[in-house]
């Protein structure tokens, strides 16, 4: 097969969400290294966990195309966090209680 | 059509190669190399079971060393349960059955079904290793810190090969699912699925997500007993009941593993004997995901005397009654599946009213167990005991001799002899009542499991038990001889030997490679045991 | 050149076997998210424990190499989805350039873990004699700290092979990228490995940064 | 073969828990009894009368009736499930708080015995005395594995893990003597970690304490570790080194670095002891190192009793 001819600007434009998402993951990683810095007593923790669930969310959404994905898809991608949260919920009646 | 038929081998003689049978991607195959090993784990677990209750016929313990009986129950739990009852029905008949039930080719992803089978012999290659090095002696639960710590067993190799064996489930489950969703026939609807295929359907979503927490944990045992790394180490800071909350996350739920697939099985003998639609057939359905869903929120029923705490023990409690009520749900439906029906007792049928009596007992003492100031009294002693074998041994076993019975005309072409098959389903459930049932008794007085030597007023349930164990050993042996025989000897058994609906019966038995001659279409509702009048049942009847 | 040559048995239909593998790998996902869910349970369980040697121990992993590798990862899983863009495009020759790219980003990401496992080990931060860190809790942050990070490389190896397996097959046969459902299967893969360690850079680089 | 003709087919019910348990146990049996023989009942109606061929009418039913069973008795089910739980576990969970009068009894577990002390330092192995009608209370920790303290004539049962303390509170009611079995496997003779419990009458359990000899009360233990440690190098009151004093300290509110106060119980005692850095005290420097690694369980709780048993001191200028 011959190589392919592709303009720079048809390929920027074939991937642009994605380096746009790319670019908003960089900039959420230096805001949350930064961030780690500044003294906000019990308040890091969340603040970086918030930070981390924005950017799966993002790499979820764009990269591994959730977003245009069908419905049986998300659903199947939306177990795994769910039954997190039910390992941690039902721990946590535990160990928030001991 | 019978020309056409033979001139395609079926899939037992389509290849007669070792090659041809451990490299083939089979949906079928697959399932016999599946029943192959799990028999042969059965039987070592069985064995090893055996000396345990005879050393039990006396107080002090004459046959066997402490140790020595350590070892014996661990290797019986740990293989009738990762190498024997999780596989079971899933792997061997489900994976024989699920496609042909759907009207499809094969699985979804047939190689990675036989990597599936690989995956469990590497497991089961470690178990055997395990037993070469002398065995484990932590209990099939390897709770720490004795497993991590004490123990002086081969814990790491025992670990591993669950730990392999337990990729082989998950790579099933993500097998089923996908084959379920993508690769039904024209016209085979949700709702018109066979329970049995719902059934395996709601086992893969919990083999999908409850192995793989099992597998982390095991690792963490690995990572703190092999590298020393402080992880349950309660001197070092750990929490010895953290590995019990993983532990039991997967294992709890492991439990429907075993039971979903069974009622299944029991769903299907039930209507095609009583020759009547499942009474209530949604609502089975509904049952069979609550439980497989639900049953993920009570695995903290096995901690309330572990140093949980008491809101935790309300809270898994409450929810523990919660999950009884989907089964019992199951159990009425089948019962009322029989009223009106046209009911014959062929071996089949005799276990899956065994399944039902025996399983209505472990799911109602099961109530008990949920209860926690009785809980507190009776876990950890032979009333545990015998609750969870009235579910596996009296539910699951039961419901996969069942299956293997009505099945065995389509698997293997043959018929198995019926006058022995009802004999030994009768005799098992004798000789499973006469082992177990002593258990709830000397249970209640105190008896507590794991013990070697115990107090003499236990003994006269221990002889009890032991001497149930004798005849239900000789109920499991039966089949084993008739059905190998019925192989030589068996009478061709044709398309449909029980007249029973369902697209495997559509397909010859055994089936060929591809399984369906001609694709088949599914134009009624499952169990359509009494078609209506008219042009419509014309119509059904032509299909096959 | 018809993508029906990459029907395989036992399917009729290409586009429902691509479903199929879709959904399959989603299940076998959901799968691997349950795995590490075992280890935020044990991490967070312990944190609660001990906050103080948490923070403590949090402070002496290198964050320099795990925010470097944080970006190289989530540099690869963009060439990697590039690569699955350009070969819908049926521009071949671009998505097994990228591909390349995201073997080099994820090897990169290994070889400098394994740099960064030699500064640990050379901090003697590893549970056990010599443990410099005597808070309490510290050595269950490292025991995390290892497994997490060890099961995470793991993954990324085994990611690096299913890369690797892409551009290997279709050397000769680039339209097989498209046409198969490998690519898509490979790289959801290799993105939820890129999320677990979104997942993992707070709880173990970020923590205690803000005391000493 | 004498032996077996010694069974039993009942329990004692040896404490006030016991007749409780057993209250929950038999109406759950009885309930279970009913569905169970209802079940059994219907299976042998339907098997008899809709055996093949038999001349039972047999046509279908129709849809709203099995919707009508269907909602019937899912209804039905849910509401004997929370009628049981609300019944027989919703009352009696929450274990009583300590309360004054209890007779404290240490318990250690070890590979493969148990070694009880009263509060008076006597000392016992694989057995324990008891008066009978006076609330008990267990305070259990192991040395090794998870054992678990279990007495079937009480329906008790705990968990003893290494590291962690747990209770066990009951009123013995009855005279006798009563297994004591280990429920939790813990290793080769799991099945010999057994021992006795001997409820007698207050009189008797005097005159037996009397006569035991008596080893070092846990208090004594407790100052001999606390010298041993050299815990007093910092927290004595005469110390230089800034550290909390601990006169009186047990039961008070103290205050923590982090603005929370916590009352200093048994439970804050021993965390501070084994992981002091988890609650540090207003106004202190975390310079202590951890015990937990240096004292056994049973040597935590000999310090701890000490450190209760510390006098207020005077106030320093």
């Amino acid at each position: 097969m011959a190589r392919e001819k592709i303009p720079a600007k048809s390929f920027w434009k074939l991937n642009r969400d994605l380096v746009m998402t790319w670019a908003g993951l960089c900039a959420l990683l230096a805001i949350t290294c930064t961030l780690a810095y500044v003294p906000m007593g019990r308040g890091n923790l969340p603040v970086s966990l918030v930070i981390a669930a924005i950017k799966a969310a993002l790499v979820g959404a764009i990269f591994m195309r959730l977003s245009d994905h069908n419905a049986l898809n998300r659903l199947a991608a939306s177990v795994g966090p769910i039954w997190i949260f039910i390992m941690f919920v039902l721990m946590g009646s535990d160990y928030f209680t001991r | 059509m019978s020309e056409t038929l033979s001139a395609i081998p079926d899939y037992l003689h389509d290849g007669t190669t070792l090659r041809s049978w451990l490299f083939t991607t089979d949906h079928k195959r697959i399932g016999i190399l599946f029943a192959l090993a799990i028999t042969v784990f059965f039987f070592i677990g069985g064995t090893a079971i055996s000396i345990v209750r005879l050393d039990l016929l006396t107080p002090a313990g004459d046959l066997v060393s402490d140790d020595t009986y350590n070892r014996l129950f661990t290797i019986h739990g740990i293989i009738m349960v990762w190498f024997f009852l999780i596989p079971s029905i899933p792997a061997t008949l489900g994976n024989f059955l699920l496609p042909l039930m759907i009207g499809a080719e094969d699985l979804a992803f047939p190689r990675l079904n036989l990597l599936s089978w690989y995956l469990y012999m590497g497991g089961a290659t470690f178990t055997v290793l395990t037993l070469i090095l002398g065995g484990v002696d932590t209990g099939w639960t390897f709770y720490t810190p004795y497993s991590t710590m004490f123990a002086n067993g081969a814990v790491l190799t025992a670990a591993a090969g669950v730990l392999i064996s337990g990729f082989s489930s998950v790579l099933t489950g993500v097998n089923f699912i996908a084959t379920t969703h993508a690769l039904r026939a024209p016209g085979m609807t949700w709702f018109r699925l066979p329970l049995f295929v719902w059934s395996m359907y709601a086992t893969s979503l919990v083999m999908v997500l409850a192995t793989p927490v099992l597998a982390m944990t095991l690792v963490l045992v690995m990572a703190e007993r092999w590298l020393g790394l402080p992880i349950f180490d309660p001197s070092r800071g750990g929490d010895p009941i953290l590995f019990q909350h993983l532990f039991w996350f997967y294992s709890h739920p492991a439990v429907y593993i075993m039971i979903l697939p069974a009622m299944g099985v029991v769903s299907e003998l039930i209507a095609c004997f009583a020759r009547r639609r499942l009474f209530g057939y949604s609502f089975m359905v509904y049952a069979l995901v609550a439980i497989a869903v639900i049953g993920f929120f009570v695995w903290g029923h096995h901690m309330f005397v572990s140093g949980q705490s008491a809101y935790a023990n309300i809270v898994f409690s409450f929810l523990s009654f919660m999950v009884a009520v989907p089964s019992a749900i199951k159990v009425f439906n089948w019962t009322a599946t029989l009223y009106r029906g046209s009911i014959s007792f062929e071996a089949p049928m005799l276990y899956a009213f065994g399944f039902l009596g025996l399983f209505t007992v472990g799911g109602l003492t099961g109530l008990f167990l949920a209860t926690v100031p009785i809980d507190i009294h009776v876990t950890d002693t032979y009333f545990v005991v015998a609750h969870f074998h009235y579910i596996m041994v009296g539910g699951s076993v039961c419901a996969y001799l069942g299956g293997l019975h009505f099945w065995w005309p389509k698997i293997t072409g043959k018929l198995y002899p019926e006058a022995w098959a009802r004999f030994a389903a009768i005799l098992m459930f004798f000789g499973f009542n006469l082992t177990f049932f002593p258990q709830f008794v000397m249970g209640y007085l105190g008896m507590p499991r794991r013990y070697h030597v115990y107090p003499p007023e236990f003994q006269i349930y221990h002889v009890l038990s032991t001497s149930g164990a004798v005849v239900l050993g000789t109920a499991y042996f039966l089949p084993l001889a008739y059905l190998l025989g019925s192989l030589w000897w068996g009478r061709n058994a044709g398309i449909n030997p029980w007249k029973a609906k369902g697209l495997e019966w559509q397909a010859p038995s055994p089936p060929p490679h591809k399984n369906f001659p001609v694709p088949p279409h599914v134009p009624d509702e499952p169990y359509d045991y009494h078609p209506k009048e008219g042009p419509l049942a014309e119509a059904a009847g032509d299909v096959s | 050149m018809s993508d029906s040559a990459y029907l395989r048995p036992p399917w009729k239909n290409l586009e429902r076997q691509h479903q199929a593998v879709t959904l399959g790998i989603w299940a076998f996902l959901g799968s691997e998210v349950l795995l590490f869910a075992g280890l935020f349970a044990g991490y967070s369980v312990y944190r609660g424990l001990h906050p103080a040697g948490f923070l403590a121990a949090g402070r002496e992993t290198s964050i320099v190499f795990g925010t470097v590798n944080t970006a190289i990862l989530m540099t690869s899983s963009l060439t990697m989805a590039m690569a699955g863009r350009t070969a819908k495009a049926r521009l071949f020759h671009a998505a097994r350039i990228l591909l390349f790219a995201t073997f080099a980003l994820g090897l990169l990401f290994l070889v400098l873990k394994g740099f960064e496992y030699r500064e640990d080990i050379h901090k003697h931060l590893i549970p056990g004699p010599g443990f410099p860190i005597s808070v309490e809790g510290a050595a269950l942050f490292f025991s995390f700290y290892w497994v997490m990070t060890g099961i995470h490389a793991t993954h990324v190896t085994g990611g690096l092979v299913a890369v690797l397996r892409l551009i290997v097959t279709s050397r000769n046969d680039t339209a097989w990228l498209a046409g198969s459902g490998s690519q898509e299967a490979t790289a959801l893969y290799w993105h939820l490995v890129d999320m677990i360690w979104i997942i993992l850079y707070p709880l173990l680089y970020l923590a205690g940064r803000t005391h000493g | 073969m004498a032996a077996m003709m010694d069974f039993k087919l009942s329990l004692p019910e040896a404490s006030q828990n016991a007749q409780q348990v057993d209250i929950a146990f038999f109406s759950v049996l009885a309930i279970s009894g009913v569905i169970l023989l209802t079940l059994l009942v219907l299976l042998l109606i339907f098997i008899v009368r809709y055996r093949k061929g038999s001349r039972a009418k047999r046509g279908p039913l129709p849809e709203w009736l099995k919707r009508e069973f269907e909602l019937g008795w899912t209804s039905a089910t849910i509401f004997l499930a929370i009628f049981i739980f609300w019944w027989f576990v919703g009352g009696s969970i929450f274990p009583p708080r300590a309360f004054p009068g209890q007779l404290e009894i240490h318990v250690v577990a070890k590979q493969w015995m148990w070694k009880t002390e009263h509060p008076d330092g006597a000392r016992e192995i694989d057995a324990l005395h008891l008066p009978v009608n006076t609330p008990v209370r267990l305070v259990m920790t192991s040395e090794d594995v998870i054992h678990s303290f279990f007495v079937p004539a009480f329906r008790l049962k705990q968990d003893v893990l290494p590291m962690i303390t747990t209770e066990l509170e009951f009123t013995p009611t009855e005279l006798g003597t009563f297994h004591l079995f280990c429920a939790e496997y813990c290793g080769a003779q799991h099945s010999r970690m057994t021992g006795q419990i001997t409820v007698m009458t207050q009189s008797q359990y005097a005159r037996w304490l009397r006569l035991q000899p008596h080893g070092d009360s846990l208090v004594r233990e407790g100052e001999t570790l606390y010298a041993k440690f050299g815990c007093g190098a910092c927290h004595a009151p005469t110390s230089r080194i800034q550290a909390p004093k601990l006169g009186g300290i047990a039961g008070q509110a103290v205050a923590l670095q982090t603005g929370a106060r916590v009352v200093a119980d048994d439970a804050y005692l021993r965390r501070s002891i084994t992981d002091p850095r988890a609650d540090i005290v207003a106004g202190f420097t975390p310079i202590m190192p951890s015990y937990g690694a240096v004292a056994t369980s049973s040597e935590v709780e000999a310090l701890v009793a000490y450190v209760k048993a510390l006098p207020k001191e005077e106030q320093q200028p």
